[in-house]
This record gives C-alpha cells, sequence and structure tokens, in this order.
C-alpha cells in the first residue's frame, strides 16, 4: 500500500460529522476514499444481557432506552414478542394506538434525519427549519404519551395512555400544518441546485447489492427493493391501513431523501385513517407476571428499516434470552460499499444516509451493580476539586458554589 | 394450503429427517430445528430453492451444555424461517454463513465476541461489539457470567 | 511619524478595523440566525468568543513546527490589516496611494489564505493538511474571477490605483451601474476567499473538523478568527470602493454612514448566500468558478471594453 | 447530473419571508414552557395511602425507589432522582394511588447527594444529609 501513497484518516470514534460514537478509517488517495475499515461497539452497554436479569416490565424500559430516536420501535417490538408468547389478545384500541405513535415517530425521525443531512452537506438552514417544524410532532407526542422522546406508552397487553377526543383534533390540525411543509420540503430537496449536486450520484449501491448485503429500510426502498414489514408482515393496526409502500430507482442518497419524504406523506395518510377508525374499547388486558415458556421472533418496521427481536421465555418473570437486531447492523455492509470509490467530502452524508443509529446497533457498559458504579462520581469529584484548585490559584474561588466532600 | 404449510411441505419433502420438525407457530413464522450435520444443506436448499432473499438475524443462546443458534432467514413475501440447530460447548466450532449473506459478519462477530464461538472463514476485520483491550475467555452472554471480572481488572 | 502611528494602530486602522470586524461578524451572525428563525447571539458575542479564546491555554502539538505554527497566524493579520490602508473608505482617496495599488491590495489578501495553508500544513495533523490543500485548491478557483470583476472596473476607469478609480467613477457618476455583473462575480468569489458557505470546504466542519484550523487553540486561534473578520471587512470595504463608489463626496459623518452601509450590505449578501445554499465539493467548486463565473467575469470585461471604445 | 429544473437558491423567498418574523426560539429559562398533561415529572407520595406492598420497588425499572416504614408506623418514599427514568411505572403500579407524577423537570443539582429526596409525611420533603 505504501507505494501507491495512501494514507489513513480516521472518523471517529468522535468527529463533528457522527452523532454516536463509531470509528471509519477510511484509506484516502487525495480526496478519494480507497477502502474503508468499520469499528462499531462504542455503545455497547449489554442490553441484551441486561434483559435477561429484569422482569419483563422493567425490560419494556429498558428496551425502549436502546434508542432514543427509535424508542417506540424497540418497546413495540419487544412487547410484542412477549404478548405472542403469552397468547394474549391486544384490545383493537391498543394497537390502534400503538400504529399512531409508530406513524408519529416515524414523521419526526424522517424530518430529523433531512436536518442532519442538510448539515452534513453544510446546509444548516434546511436543519434549522426542519428541526423547527419537527416540534410540532414532538409537541403532539409529548402530549399523547407524555414525553417527547421515550415515550414510555407500552405495556405488556396493551398502552398505557389512551387518546381523548380533544387529542385528535389536535393531531389532525398538526397533520396539515406537517403536510404543508413536507411538500415544501421535497420541492427543495427536489429544486435546490446545491443540494442535488451534494445528493444525487452519491453513495450508490445497486437494487442487486443492496438485496446482496441485505440493506433494509429506506436504503434498500431507495434503490427499488420494496421492503417493507408494515406491508409484508404486516403488525399492530397496520394489516387495516390503506398506504403505499415508497420505492425510488435513484440508487443514491437523493433518492434516499425523496423515499424519505415521501413516507412521511404515507404516514400522514396511515395517521389519519388510524385516528378516523379508532376503535372504542380498553386500552390493555391484564399481563401475567411469569410468562410461558417459550419463544417468538417480532418484526417491525422502524423508521430506518426492519428491526427484529427475539423473546425466549422459561416460565419465570425474566427472558431466558432476548435478542435485538436493529436496522443498521443490517445496513452497515451496504454503507462500507457505498463509500468505496467517493470523495471524502461525500462520507458525511453518505454515512448519514442510512440514518445510522450506533446505540441501536451496539445496545448491549456493562451491568455493573448500582453502588459499584460510584467510582465514576469519585472521579468526577476528583475533576472538580481539581478545576477549582486551578481556578483558586488564578485568584476565582468557586467552591462555595456547591458542597465539596 | 397456505403458503407457509407450502413451504413446510416441501422442506420436510426434500429432507425427510425433517418431517416433524417443522412447526408453524403463527401466520409467517416457521421453527424448524436441524442438527449441525445437516445444516449446511438444508440451509443451503432454503436460500435456493425457496427464496429465502435475506438473513434477517442469528441468535446464539446458551443451553446449559451446547450453544443454540438460530437462523431467521426471512423472504419477501414476508415469511420467516427460524432454522435452530446446536453446537456443543466443550467444541464451539462453526462455519460462517458470509458467503451467503456479507451481511452476516456483524452477527457472527457478535457470537465471537458475546458468546466465544468460533466461527471458521470470517473475513479478517475489527472485533465487534466489546472494546479491543476486554479480558480473554469473558464471554457476557454466557450464563452464570458476571460483570465482577471487569471490576477486578480495573483495581489491578 | 505620531500621525502615521495614529493611523497605523488607531483609526483607520488595527483598533478601529478590530471594531469593524467584530461588528461585521456579529452582523453575519445575527443575519444568519434571523434568516433561520433563531434569535442568535448578542452583540458582545464576537467579543466574548475573542476573550475567551485569549485567556485559553495554547496547544502546540508535537509534531508541528512551533516556529511555522506561530507565524503563519500573525503573518495572515497583518497582511489583512495592511491592505485596508490602501482601500478608499468614506472620501476618494485612501490613506496611502500609488499607481498599481489594486494589484498590491488583492496580493495582500492573498496572503492570509497562504498563511492559512502554512499553518494548517505545518501542524502535521491529518485533518488540518487535507483542509489546507483545499484551501490553495479553492484559492486557485475565486482569484481569478475576482481579479477579473475588479480589472474590469479598473479597466473603465483606466487606473491601477483604487484611489484613482474611486476619483474617476466621482467625476463619472453612475458609471459603476455597468459594473454589476462584475460586482456580483467578485461577491460570489468572495465568498470563497472568507470561506463562507456555499465555499466553506477548506474548513467543512461536517468533513475534517476544522479544516486547517483544527489543531490552533488560545491566542492562535483567536488571531485566526480575527483574520477572518477582518477580511471580510477589507473585502467587504474593496468591493464597495470598486463597485459601489457613491457618496464619497459628502462630510466624513455623511460619508462614514453610506460607508458603514456598504459594508453591511456586503455582508447581508454574503449572509443570504450561505443561508441559501449547501457546500458544494471541491471538485464542483472549481467547475462552477472557471465554467461559470470567469466566463461572465469576462463578459464583464467585454462590456466594458466596448463601453470604453463607444465613450472615450 | 441534473434533474428536471433546478433553482438555485430555492429557499431565499423563504428565508427572507423568516427574517422578518419573530424568531421561534423560546428563550428558556427567561420564558417558561408548559409541560402537558400527561407528562410524567418528579413524583409525590402520599403516606396515609401507602399500604407498604412494595409493588413500586419490585417493578423499578432501576431500582430508583425504596419505601420504608417510619418509626410512627407510616411510610416514607426514599427516591433517587438521578436514578429515575421517569417511567412512571411505580404510578402505574401503585394499587392505592399513593404516588403520583407531577410537570415538575427543574430538577438539576450541584452534587449528587441533592438528588436523593426522601418524601414523607413531614411537611415538606427534605433533601437527606
Amino acid at each position: 500500500m505504501a507505494e501507491e501513497k495512501e494514507f489513513r484518516i480516521p472518523i471517529g470514534p468522535q468527529h463533528p460529522a457522527l452523532k454516536e460514537p463509531v470509528s471509519f478509517s477510511l484509506a484516502l488517495r487525495g480526496e478519494k476514499i480507497m477502502g474503508v475499515d468499520v469499528r462499531l461497539g462504542y455503545n455497547h452497554r449489554g442490553i441484551e444481557k441486561a434483559c435477561e436479569e429484569r422482569t419483563y416490565l422493567q425490560d419494556v424500559y429498558l428496551v425502549e432506552r436502546i434508542c432514543g430516536i427509535c424508542s417506540h420501535s424497540h418497546s413495540t417490538c419487544f412487547v410484542q414478542a412477549v404478548e405472542e408468547i403469552a397468547g394474549l389478545e391486544v384490545p383493537k384500541r391498543a394497537l390502534y394506538i400503538r400504529t399512531l405513535v409508530a406513524e408519529l415517530e416515524r414523521i419526526h425521525s424522517h424530518l430529523l434525519w433531512l436536518g442532519v443531512a442538510g448539515h452534513e452537506i453544510g446546509f444548516d438552514t434546511l436543519l434549522m427549519f426542519t428541526w423547527r417544524d419537527r416540534e410540532v410532532v414532538m409537541d403532539i407526542l409529548a402530549m399523547l404519551t407524555g414525553n417527547r422522546v421515550n415515550y414510555g406508552i407500552n405495556t405488556i397487553g396493551g398502552v398505557r395512555r389512551d387518546i381523548r377526543a380533544e387529542d385528535i383534533k389536535e393531531i389532525l390540525k398538526a397533520m396539515d400544518i406537517l403536510e404543508e411543509r413536507t411538500k415544501y420540503y421535497i420541492e427543495v430537496a427536489t429544486q435546490e441546485t446545491t443540494v442535488i449536486q451534494r445528493l444525487s450520484g452519491v453513495g450508490i449501491i445497486s437494487k442487486e447489492d443492496a438485496i446482496k448485503l441485505g440493506a433494509v429500510g429506506p436504503t434498500a426502498r431507495a434503490s427499488g427493493v420494496a421492503r417493507d414489514i408494515r406491508r409484508d408482515d404486516p403488525y399492530a393496526a397496520y394489516a387495516e391501513m390503506d398506504f403505499n409502500v415508497i420505492t425510488d430507482d435513484h440508487n443514491d442518497v437523493y433518492g434516499r431523501a425523496v423515499v424519505r419524504l415521501k413516507e412521511l406523506l404515507e404516514s400522514y395518510k396511515i395517521i389519519r385513517q388510524s385516528v378516523g377508525n379508532l376503535p372504542e374499547g380498553p386500552i390493555a388486558v391484564r399481563a401475567p407476571r411469569k410468562i410461558p415458556a417459550g419463544e417468538a421472533v417480532s418484526r417491525y418496521e422502524a423508521p430506518r428499516g426492519e428491526d427484529m427481536h427475539y423473546v425466549k421465555a422459561n416460565g419465570t418473570d425474566r427472558p431466558e434470552r432476548v435478542k435485538v437486531r436493529a436496522p443498521t447492523l443490517a445496513n452497515v455492509q451496504a454503507v462500507r460499499h457505498m463509500l468505496r470509490d467517493r470523495y471524502l467530502a461525500d462520507m458525511p452524508i453518505v454515512v448519514a444516509a442510512i440514518d445510522p443509529c450506533f446505540s441501536c446497533t451496539d445496545r448491549l457498559v456493562s451491568i455493573r451493580d448500582m453502588d459499584k458504579g460510584r467510582t465514576d462520581v469519585i472521579e468526577w469529584q476528583d475533576l472538580r476539586d481539581y478545576s477549582i484548585e486551578w481556578y483558586k490559584k488564578r485568584g476565582v474561588d468557586f467552591s462555595r458554589m456547591g458542597k465539596i466532600k | 394450503m397456505s403458503e407457509e404449510e407450502n413451504i413446510k411441505q416441501r422442506l420436510a419433502d426434500r429432507f425427510s429427517f425433517l418431517a416433524d420438525k417443522i412447526t408453524i407457530k403463527r401466520a409467517r413464522r416457521l421453527f424448524l430445528e436441524v442438527s449441525m450435520d445437516n445444516f449446511s444443506e438444508v440451509f443451503d436448499h432454503a436460500i435456493k430453492s425457496l427464496d429465502f432473499s435475506m438473513l434477517s438475524a442469528i441468535s446464539g443462546l446458551d443451553e446449559g451444555d451446547k450453544f443454540g443458534l438460530i437462523y431467521h432467514l426471512a423472504s419477501d413475501a414476508g415469511i420467516m424461517l427460524n432454522i435452530k440447530t446446536s453446537i456443543p460447548k466443550d467444541a464451539p466450532i462453526l462455519q460462517t454463513v458470509t458467503g451467503y449473506f456479507p451481511s452476516a459478519e456483524m452477527y457472527e462477530r457478535e457470537m465471537v465476541d458475546l458468546l466465544g464461538i468460533n466461527v471458521k472463514g470470517l473475513p479478517e476485520g475489527n472485533r465487534y461489539p466489546l472494546p479491543d483491550d476486554w479480558p480473554a475467555d469473558q464471554y457476557p452472554l454466557r450464563k452464570g457470567w458476571k460483570s465482577d471480572v471487569l471490576d477486578n481488572k480495573e483495581n489491578k | 511619524m505620531i500621525n502615521t502611528l495614529v493611523s497605523m494602530l488607531i483609526f483607520p486602522g488595527f483598533l478601529f478595523l478590530s471594531v469593524l470586524a467584530l461588528a461585521a461578524e456579529y452582523a453575519d451572525r445575527k443575519i444568519y440566525a434571523r434568516l433561520q428563525n433563531r434569535v442568535g447571539p448578542p452583540y458582545f458575542q464576537p467579543l466574548a468568543d475573542l476573550i475567551k479564546l485569549v485567556a485559553k491555554a495554547e496547544v502546540i502539538p508535537e509534531d508541528a513546527n512551533p516556529q511555522m505554527f506561530k507565524l503563519a497566524p500573525l503573518f495572515a493579520l497583518t497582511a489583512a490589516v495592511t491592505s485596508i490602508f490602501y482601500i478608499p473608505l468614506w472620501r476618494t482617496g485612501a490613506l496611502y496611494s500609488f499607481t498599481g495599488d489594486a494589484i498590491v491590495v488583492l496580493y495582500l489578501l492573498t496572503i492570509p489564505t497562504l498563511c492559512f495553508f502554512i499553518g494548517g500544513w505545518y501542524s502535521s495533523s491529518l485533518f488540518a493538511r487535507i483542509g489546507s490543500v483545499r484551501a490553495v485548491t479553492a484559492l486557485f478557483s475565486y482569484e481569478v474571477p475576482l481579479f477579473i470583476g475588479v480589472l474590469s472596473s479598473a479597466m473603465l476607469a483606466d487606473t491601477w490605483s483604487l484611489s484613482g478609480m474611486t476619483i474617476f467613477y466621482e467625476d463619472h457618476p453612475w458609471f459603476w451601474l455597468f459594473n454589476l455583473i462584475g460586482f456580483g462575480v467578485a461577491l460570489t468569489a468572495l465568498l470563497g476567499k472568507l470561506e463562507k458557505g456555499p465555499f466553506d470546504i477548506p474548513e467543512a466542519e461536517t468533513e475534517i473538523v476544522a479544516g486547517g484550523f483544527t489543531e490552533y487553540s488560545g491566542r492562535f486561534l483567536a488571531i485566526l478568527r480575527m483574520t477572518i473578520d477582518i477580511e471580510m471587512v477589507v473585502g467587504a470595504s474593496l468591493l464597495a470602493a470598486v463597485f459601489l463608489p457613491f457618496g464619497l463626496t459628502f462630510n466624513p459623518v455623511i460619508g462614514f454612514i453610506i460607508y458603514i452601509c456598504k459594508v453591511l450590505f456586503v455582508v447581508a449578501c454574503i449572509s443570504l448566500m450561505r443561508t441559501v445554499m449547501a457546500r458544494l465539493r471541491i471538485d464542483q467548486m472549481i467547475e462552477f468558478c472557471w465554467k461559470y463565473l470567469v466566463p461572465l467575469g469576462i463578459l464583464q470585461l467585454l462590456i466594458n471594453m466596448l463601453l470604453k471604445g463607444v465613450i472615450f | 447530473m441534473v434533474f428536471g429544473r433546478t433553482k438555485l437558491g430555492k429557499m431565499a423567498v423563504e428565508v427572507l419571508k423568516t427574517f422578518f418574523q419573530k424568531p421561534n426560539t423560546i428563550l428558556y429559562p427567561a420564558e417558561k414552557i408548559e409541560m402537558p398533561d400527561k407528562f410524567r415529572g418528579k413524583l409525590v407520595f402520599y403516606p396515609e395511602r401507602c399500604i407498604g406492598c412494595q409493588l413500586c420497588v419490585k417493578d423499578c425499572p432501576s431500582n430508583a425507589i425504596r419505601i420504608k416504614k417510619q418509626e410512627g408506623g407510616k411510610f416514607e418514599a426514599e427516591v433517587d432522582l438521578d436514578k429515575c427514568i421517569y417511567c412512571a411505572q411505580c404510578v402505574d403500579s401503585c394499587p392505592k394511588k399513593a404516588l403520583e407524577a407531577t410537570k415538575d423537570v427543574e430538577l438539576a443539582q450541584l452534587t449528587h447527594d441533592k438528588l436523593k429526596v426522601i418524601l414523607n409525611a413531614g411537611p415538606e420533603e427534605k433533601p437527606q444529609k
């Protein structure tokens, strides 16, 4: 390699283009990327193991925290598997509410993605505008579930919060606003010259490669692979919803942007249907603490692609095994493929284009005992003492602010 | 006959030893158990003749004296075929399936790190997901593994 | 002697220029924020940033060449400040002038970019090296249109002195309107010089952290940032003198207000342009500059040649 | 590559319009934000309703709550506000509605020990020494 005058540049684990720690080591020749080496695992928190040591009810909140953006995806996927093992008949109203929250989550995730994509190509205005409009859906989520992220709406056997009639009005109003804004963003993404310059022809992956490399979600759909769990393997209330699976044949980042934006319009359609046809009835059934032995695989179309949970129960109140496969892990190989022979300048947007979520991917620091976690606190105190000393020498005394042991 | 039953029939016709090992747990969910010796031919057949074009994940389980492995294959019709096999714990050797699915690399590396299964034929690359200074012979997903090891290591 | 010192260090030299530079940065950031529906920074923010940076410890990388690493920012600042003396601000005629000072100013404005390259290169970080190479690559694409833009105006005035140009346009009011294409070309090229979007390629945050500035900290980073701000004011003043030479014969107070308005106008144009466009790739920037900007500049040159033939 | 008609500066009209609008930013903490009704903030505890069944302790995903018997026979709840993940499962689990989530979100403290609070029948909750 030396004679070809390549040099390696580290992107990550900490880098402005990355919102989460992951390490790409790029072999460059000039501005051209010759090879990519990916190192994942910086976000490994031992969640799969931790699930085995907690009760099913606690696990619902734990898997919800696998990821901040697709929290509903993971918790729904998990409770579906547990409900299947326990043979629970979830009330229809609960399924509709799950669908509703799922689509709201997709909207907020896709708008977030559009903003991040704008930022990665140096178009911060798009970031500011989409994130401003994303607040609309965040407020709706907070109103429905009680929080902006980590909604905590799922429980085993149904949902925890009901929807009031006045909420529905607010939702429909918000959908009208968002639909108008989304149409504007479609115009921006498909007409603004500099955006098209940066997006089209970048990060190409052909249909065959997308299938071969196991790409999922919008990444696959932008290469013409019509993979969508909502249609292929319907869960919650999706079997009763009328929507289209959006595909595109540009095969590049531009296609992925278009797919996500058009999916937003489908999401508004699904939301209008689900609040319009919301059945009456209870929102949850009582779930037993001990789940009978059995196993189930649950699939879910998260905003980033297929999310899969495998749960094995052994008759106690704790699962025997929980396996989580988040969408980004399936797309990592595709990224590697997409980056080859591209320019360094394209790296951020290509990586961002799969909407990576490395927290999801890595899941699993270890499940250390709560009390042993104290070491961190002491370090923090040491650091604090040190900084107070440092400033004292320079004539500023911070020690009166808060007590130090 | 539903699509699931059709697949079940075709598998049972092709492999006589699978006759009573296939269960349809619910719509679109097939589970089958196969010994490691016959695994590769069943796996190959499912991909090449039954159109299971995607490997959704590989789950590794600690089942006492052996490791259980579940290959979750998905078809475009939304049907999931879960092929269950097992390998002994004292000789945990496995052949890679990256030849069929390049994306399996990450799933297999995960089993190498978390369960201590020796996967033969993996392409060169970084380990995943544990850190490079992780103590050897510590496999967190094995039953009975305790995180104390890590605390001791830090105190040293 | 004292007079010269005062004019160099205080007015309209370093101190005045620094205040104006901070004000320009504030205006740029505030307009950028308001265009994006944000609140934006308070008026003292640029100064607060500067004080913070000056108070911080400097870290010089072990592998870096310390002399080059320290000298590059100082050279850049000096060059940027020096060039203001030759630009007429609110009256016809600059503090100093001689035949051909327009060329000197343009070259003085090139020195900061070269200093960024040297500083980035000698800090021996990968990101800094890529950034500095990009800075020089970008230099080759925007410098030519900028020169052609200024040249076209100079040709109409038939002088290579900036002061001479202002005198000519004062004698021939409304002639500057002929140079509007050249103004557009030079303004776009100025974006490249100031490393502002869509040409902020040398310091593209999401790709190469901070480009050539990656390893800089403390006072040196403060100087570098000051240089960019001063360059912005100098660039805006240059464009104002060359392309907007009107209202220069009023009394100094009104002249000064008109001057500030012109600078603000150029800064606002820069803010607007970086608001509505995504960052280009370096190859796209070169293509854009040579395919569109240079031909436009040459078109302006041809128009001015014809005008000169017809009128004089 | 260019698809159809492209426009340079497509967002120019939009941004110029916004320039004359009020900024969308909420200047917290000068302006307070009203939390939604279903919000799950800091807990309140009604000692007179608590029967000491420990269901909340059992279901807490982060071991942040402990119910202890006071000297007078009443119960008190000790909550670690830094461990709590504000899921309000304890509120759902409680058979007697002795716990309730409030809209209180401003819980930041300079030191860790101030985050451990004891909710009891006393006149007001006080941070532990």
